[in-house]
């Protein structure tokens, strides 16, 4: 077919932050279909705790606080977060090396804390479904906590290369921020499911 | 129409236009398309977007053509696996009390044939039909995350093949596709069987999910300039909400596959109702995925629908907004109404009657679509071809099997007709007639695109008068053996009800059906090797993938399109109105806003790279040493965690450092 | 040379898989053969082994189909009574690694058709003989002796003890209390 | 190419039409439940026939029109699109309005099915095993509780309660000539509502996939009059007859030293297994091994021979008997009328 040039794109960028960027988009629909998954799971909480009237099965109360350890320093490692998004938007690489390695041990530290937090349970997950569900909503959890501080950890080592220079590696740590928002996020309702929804009734 | 006021540098929002300063390494710039001429262009081009030679280059690919062609074959493949299945149960229900197959294997073959034509036929193929012409409907160079499509390809190849191998086995599942517990769960399925069953749905789900978000993303953010919401093609649509209820269904069908696995390896008790668990919470999470999984498979059909008939009608479709409307209204709606795969379980009686008002309600939309299409059709005589007889089988039966569907919409007829064969001859007429039928149209339709050469027309209207005939020989009379009494998945059946006559038309049916589709084999490969040439654009139909050559350059367009209407080739009948100003040395392509399609980024599209298929293999290991062991999982993480970083880390090219 | 590879591959897991996952329900030696070799009560430690024709163990032992019928014939058969759920009680406990008469599932076969003393009764007449098979390879399994993948998972009822595929190995049950 | 098809169609329903005979189909109610459920099967039946056929005629129309031009695909008729729409929006509340008739409909059955029950008198104990139903009579008083299998008598004219439950899998209690299926699961009860209107045999069958032997899993409903069924309950609370000939009593010791005592139970005698049915008054009922053999001298040899041939999968294993043995247990069974 013929053509005929309407139109020029020479002068636009080669890269942009956020909404922007496909990959942002891209993160936000793996977020939405593990967001998915944790509704699912809690659902199949609430829904086997609305079958049993006696629900926790006569299970010990669990021990919230390695839970309430990890919430704080959740909810803590937001501000660097995002302090560190402001540093990758203006792509300003040195302040984006410190908030990288900051991220990093503010992943590592709830993981640590998260070690505690299993027999904090009180219950192991073959005792019964009171048992298993917590296991399988933290362990959940967990999983996502390991990958994204897999992630970060790899991407902050990218950054300290000369491949740290590109514009693309810092709409990356843009989209590592928003996935961190994620992971804090999806642990509140968690959180609230596991210690404190039992305590309500 | 005009094309001048679509697009231009007016329509780019200068703060968006404008570079971020910070510590970025220079920029590198190289030759651009703007001036150069076809012959040079298209040399550029073919150099920066080709797969690589040699097997290791083909296993490297990520042209989202390649990669699609790839998936259409293997799910052609899994769909004669799975019709052979058939076949055999057909020959072993031929009679009554027939000892061909005993019921271990009957039981297996049921379960493959569903697990196959589900989650390896039918939801590949129509998410391969849509990584092959989204791209190229929208007016992009490759998909959105083209690695990441490889690499669902190499997670789905892989996940059919431990299906199938376990099947030879002797270890396929044998609970039927959905497999409930208790029958599937630790105590009444000994052996790994429904644990071939729960790993494999699982990590299959991986590669629809990974399709579903590379889809979103490129409708979203790869469009054409000027292809504003409005002027995207109903294909493309259909596909997008396909992806959306893939996003938010398939995650369920994981989970209810990872809690059965580990009430099965690791002893939690979320089935077990004498520890506090339950045997419906599994249907329930079950069927709020297996109700959408229909919709996955019926929504991108009515895109190909949408696709054939303005071709042939030889006018745009009538209603376009309200097609849109009614493809948004049924991804919503499709999630309201699992629980009438329940209704026999004993459910509080007005929840249920409010799912009967909710699986009616989709009636309306479905038949907003109907209407639409037959009033595009009521302009003239169309041009009948084999494409669009097919879709008139598609109303034939899809109609059928819409109204039957209203009745296992009601609570009281579901009671007599659910888990019957009037159910089997239900869901067929609506899977086959609904989604089959047109994706055979699509394939007459658009494979003069993918191969460069027209399947022959004669062969074609016998395929279709034989596919036509067996299906209703096939399906139809099973409504009625369904009312007579007789229940699905059996092997067997007394001869004194009654139903041995019946069942013979019905397997004969079967048999005819599965000729038409050696016929359909025999075409494909005969067009394939000797078909007339069939130029860029042989049906004289109106979107973007007809613009370029057939088959299309690895590189899709020389330009990308700027798009002026819906049918924009109709539209701009001298020149198409093109964009320049992309590096050709580069695998550049464009971005776009979302809703209005403007130009905002010159962004790299990723290289061919072989990480996606090593981080497959890294993953299927693991999920298949998990069926033997959970700490697979630990160590499984290592091989998964060393192929991602491969796949993600720069490796110098001009792509990836800028 | 590769193409051997696989196909020596396969034939290795078609042998592996088939021999798990097979669902024999009628095996062959049962048909037809009204006479049993006179029953022998011995009282000598691991009983009277079978003679070469009759001893099913290959095809019984790492058999996921006869482990969990021997699994359902453990509770019909009340041998719950008095070995509860492997843990003991009236007769010995089945879990552990401690066996008066033997742990081969030969052993095992001819203690639950000739029976023991102090209690344990026979079952030869009472018991089809591919059934005590299957309950003898059942009996082993508790203790960790069949393979994981073979072995039965947990029931759908109340769980005093985890289920025979999470059960550590023999190996190790023997050293703990 | 339509109309070969459909004759075909005609054809073979005709065809088939003629072999419909009624003793486990939806068509052929014998019970105010499967009437009432008849009638709105064919009543959405008619009016989806209608429905498709006006499709069909739409559908068909614009091949009698002349072809449109072939030049400008973009060129509409505005007035004929105006035409058009009207028409498709006509046609949606149509759709709609048929959606909220259906709705209403099934609903207001819905409410005539709860009815049915209402004064039910009998309360029976159905419990799914793989492959075979347990069957418990409910009284007040302990020792009128009756427990037989796969075969279940009722009073005719007369509303049962069903109360459904499983020991093992789902499994779904399907006796379509009186009612819809309702399935059996383990850990809740169901209730299920039935009656018949006359005397008669009705079969059934499980409706849930339950496993191997899921085929084989009949069952039959017994609808007597009230005299009739109360002296089958009177007679069927008896022990079991003792055995009539020396053949027969060589089976009932053989039956007591074998295998069979092991999971079956027979009312009178040491036989107390109760994982298999209740054998007390087993040659009074009409089939074997839950509806897969009638009852006779032959089946009765050939199932007790053969079970994993007859029924592969099921539970009852294969024992070694010599041919006197089998002839001697056969007989004793035989004469537990």
């Amino acid at each position: 077919m013929n053509q005929r040039p309407v139109a020029d794109l020479s002068g636009l960028p080669t890269f942009g932050h956020g909404p922007r960027s496909p990959t942002w988009w891209g993160t936000l629909g793996f977020m939405a279909l593990e967001g998915t998954g944790f509704a699912l799971a809690a659902g199949a909480y609430l829904y086997l705790a609305m079958s049993w009237p006696n629900w926790r099965l006569s299970a010990p109360e669990p021990n919230h606080w390695p839970g309430t350890i990890v919430t704080l320093l959740l909810i803590a490692s937001l501000v660097p977060n995002h302090i560190l998004k402001r540093y990758a938007e203006h792509c300003a690489i040195s302040p984006v090396r410190i908030g990288m390695v900051v991220m990093c041990l503010f992943g590592l530290a709830p993981l640590v804390v998260r070690w505690f937090e299993f027999p904090a349970l009180n219950i192991y997950w073959d005792t019964n479904a009171y048992g298993s569900m917590l296991w399988v909503l933290l362990g959940l959890h967990t999983t996502h906590l390991i990958t994204d501080v897999g992630d970060t950890i790899v991407l902050t080592v990218l950054m300290f290369t000369r491949h740290g220079y590109s514009g693309r590696r810092f709409g990356d740590v843009g989209d590592n921020v928003f996935y961190w928002d994620f992971v804090v996020l999806t642990w509140i309702p968690i959180y609230l499911l596991i210690y404190w929804v039992p305590r309500l009734g | 129409m005009s094309s001048a006021d679509v697009t231009s540098e007016r329509d780019l929002p200068p703060e968006r236009a404008t570079v971020t300063k910070g510590d970025l390494a220079p920029e590198q710039d190289g030759p651009r398309d703007s001036g150069m001429d076809d012959a040079s262009l298209h040399r550029w081009l073919a150099r920066t977007w080709r797969t690589p030679p040699g097997i290791v280059g083909a296993l490297s690919s990520v042209d989202h053509k390649v990669i699609a062609r790839r998936y259409l074959i293997t799910a052609f493949v899994f769909l004669c696996l799975g019709g052979l299945n058939a076949v055999a149960m057909r020959i072993q229900l031929s009679g009554p009390q027939r000892g061909l197959i005993g019921p271990d294997l009957y039981n297996q073959l049921f379960t493959m044939h569903g697990v196959t034509m589900m989650f390896l036929f039918a939801v590949p193929i129509v998410q391969a039909a849509g990584i092959y012409l989204v791209p190229l409907m929208v007016g992009t160079r490759n998909i959105a995350f083209p690695r990441l499509n490889a690499f669902g390809y190499w997670i789905y190849v892989s996940g059919g093949a431990f299906v199938w191998i376990s099947f030879l086995l002797n270890m396929a599942p044998d609970v039927g596709w959905f497999a409930y517990v208790p029958l599937s769960g630790p105590e009444f399925s000994p052996g790994k069987r429904a644990d071939v069953w729960a790993q494999m749905i699982t990590y299959t789900e991986v590669s629809s999910l990974a399709l579903a978000v590379a889809t979103i993303v490129t409708v979203f953010k790869q469009r054409a300039p000027g292809m504003s919401l409005d002027k995207i093609p109903l294909f493309v649509w259909a596909l997008l909400v396909t992806s959306f209820v893939v996003v938010f269904a398939m995650p369920a069908v994981m989970i209810t596959s990872t809690f059965l696995i580990l009430d099965r390896l690791v002893g939690t008790h979320i089935f077990n109702p004498a520890e506090g668990g339950d045997a419906l919470l599994f249907q329930h999470l079950f069927w709020f995925f297996g109700h959408p999984e229909v919709y996955i498979i019926f929504l991108p059909a009515t895109g190909m629908v949408s696709s054939i008939i303005p071709a042939f009608a030889r006018r745009p479709t009538f209603g376009h907004l309200g097609l849109v409307l009614s493809l948004i209204a049924v991804g919503f709606l499709s999630f309201g109404l699992w629980v009438h795969h329940m209704f026999a379980t004993g459910l509080p009686k007005l929840g249920a009657s409010f799912f009967t008002a909710s699986s009616m309600l989709i009636a309306i939309p479905n038949g907003v679509q109907i209407f639409c299409w037959l009033a595009t059709l009521w302009d003239g005589r169309p041009v009948i071809r084999t494409p669009l007889l097919f879709v008139f089988g598609f109303f034939f039966m899809f109609v059928i099997g819409g109204l039957t569907g209203v009745m296992l919409a009601s609570v009281p007829l579901d009671l007599q007709v659910h888990d019957t064969y009037f159910v089997v001859a239900h869901f067929h007429y609506v899977l086959i007639g609904g989604s089959v039928f047109p994706l055979l149209g699509a394939a007459y339709f658009w494979f003069p695109k993918i191969t460069g050469r027209m399947m022959s027309e004669r062969l074609g209207r016998w395929h279709f008068g034989l596919a036509f005939i067996g299906f209703n020989a096939a399906f139809f009379p099973m409504h009625l053996v369904g009312l007579w009494g007789m229940p699905r998945r059996v092997y067997t059946y007394p001869a004194e009800l009654g139903w041995g006559n019946i069942n013979l038309f019905i397997s004969t049916g079967a048999v005819l059906f599965f000729l038409s589709f050696v016929l359909f084999t025999f075409n494909l490969i005969h067009g394939a090797l000797k078909g007339a040439p069939a130029g860029d654009n042989p049906w004289d139909a109106g979107t973007l993938e007809w613009a370029t050559s057939s088959p299309p350059p690895s590189y899709n367009f020389r330009r990308i399109p700027v798009v002026t209407n819906v049918e924009p080739l109709w539209a701009e009948r001298e020149a198409l109105p093109v964009a320049t100003g992309l590096r050709v040395d580069v695998r550049e392509l464009l971005v776009s806003t979302v809703a209005e399609a403007y130009p905002d980024i010159r962004e790299k599209s990723a290289t061919p790279s072989i990480w996606p298929l090593l981080a497959a293999i890294a993953v299927g290991g693991t999920f298949l040493y998990s069926i033997f062991t959970p700490w697979a999982i630990v160590w499984g993480a290592v091989p998964i965690a060393v192929t991602l970083v491969g796949w993600f880390w720069p490796k110098g090219d001009p792509e990836d450092e800028q | 040379m590769t193409h051997g590879a696989v196909t020596l591959l396969l034939v290795i897991l078609a042998l592996t898989g088939c021999q798990r996952e097979e669902r024999d329900t009628r095996p062959q030696s049962a048909l037809g053969s009204g006479e049993q070799p006179t029953p022998v009560t011995t009282l000598e430690p691991g009983g009277q082994r079978p003679s070469p024709a009759d001893n099913k163990a290959a095809s019984f032992e790492a058999n996921a189909f006869h482990l969990s019928e021997g699994k359902r014939l453990f509770g019909w058969f009340n041998c719950s009574g008095c070995h509860a759920n492997g843990g003991g009680g009236m007769g010995p406990a089945l879990m552990d690694e401690k066996w008066l008469y033997g742990s081969s599932i030969e052993s095992i076969h001819a203690t639950i058709r000739d029976g023991r003393p102090k209690g344990m009764p026979s079952f030869h007449d009472k018991i089809p003989d591919d059934q005590i098979w299957e309950l003898a390879a059942f009996v082993r399994s508790l203790s960790g002796n069949v393979p994981s993948s073979a072995a039965p998972q947990r029931n759908d009822d109340m769980m005093p003890h985890p289920s025979e595929n999470r059960l550590p190995d023999a190996a190790t049950l023997g050293k703990s209390p | 190419m339509k109309r070969p098809a459909l004759t075909g169609f005609a054809m073979a329903c005709v065809l088939f039409l003629q072999g419909c005979a009624g003793w486990q189909s939806a068509l052929d109610p014998k019970g105010p439940a499967a009437n009432e459920l008849a009638w709105l099967i064919w009543f959405f039946t008619a009016l989806c026939a209608l429905i498709w056929v006006l499709v069909m005629i739409a559908l068909a129309a614009p091949l009698l029109m002349r072809p449109r031009a072939p030049s400008e695909p973009l060129v509409l008729n505005a007035g004929a699109e105006h035409r058009k729409l009207r028409v498709v929006l006509i046609a949606v509340a149509m759709t709609v309005s048929v959606v909220v008739g259906l709705t209403l409909l099934s609903f207001f059955a819905n409410r005539t099915l709860a009815a049915i029950g209402s004064g039910a008198a009998l309360t029976i104990r159905v419990t799914g095993h793989q492959w075979w139903w347990e069957v418990r009579y409910e009284d007040a008083t302990p020792n009128r509780i009756l427990t037989t299998a796969n075969e279940i008598h009722i009073p005719a004219g007369e509303p049962v309660r069903l109360l459904l439950t499983s020991t093992d899998v789902i499994h779904s209690f399907w006796v379509p000539s009186l009612s819809g299926k309702l399935d059996l699961i383990p850990g809740r009860i169901n209730v299920l509502d039935i009656k018949a209107d006359k005397p008669g045999v009705y079969r059934g069958q499980c409706a849930e996939f339950c496993g191997a032997q899921h085929a084989n899993m009949g069952t039959f409903i017994i609808a007597e009059p009230r005299a009739r069924f109360d002296a089958w309950w009177n007679d069927q609370l008896r022990p079991a007859r003792s055995p009539a000939s020396g053949e027969a009593k060589t089976g009932e010791d053989l039956f007591l030293h074998r295998p069979c005592v092991m999971c079956h139970r027979i009312g009178g005698t040491p036989a107390g297994g109760t994982v298999a049915p209740d054998l007390t008054h087993i040659a009074s009922r009409r089939t074997l091994a839950a509806g897969t053999l009638t009852m006779s001298r032959g089946n009765l040899a050939a199932w007790i021979a053969d079970p994993q041939g007859v029924k592969p999968g099921a539970h009852m294993p294969v024992m070694e008997l010599n041919g006197d043995e089998l002839n001697a247990i056969v007989a004793y069974l035989e004469g537990l009328k």
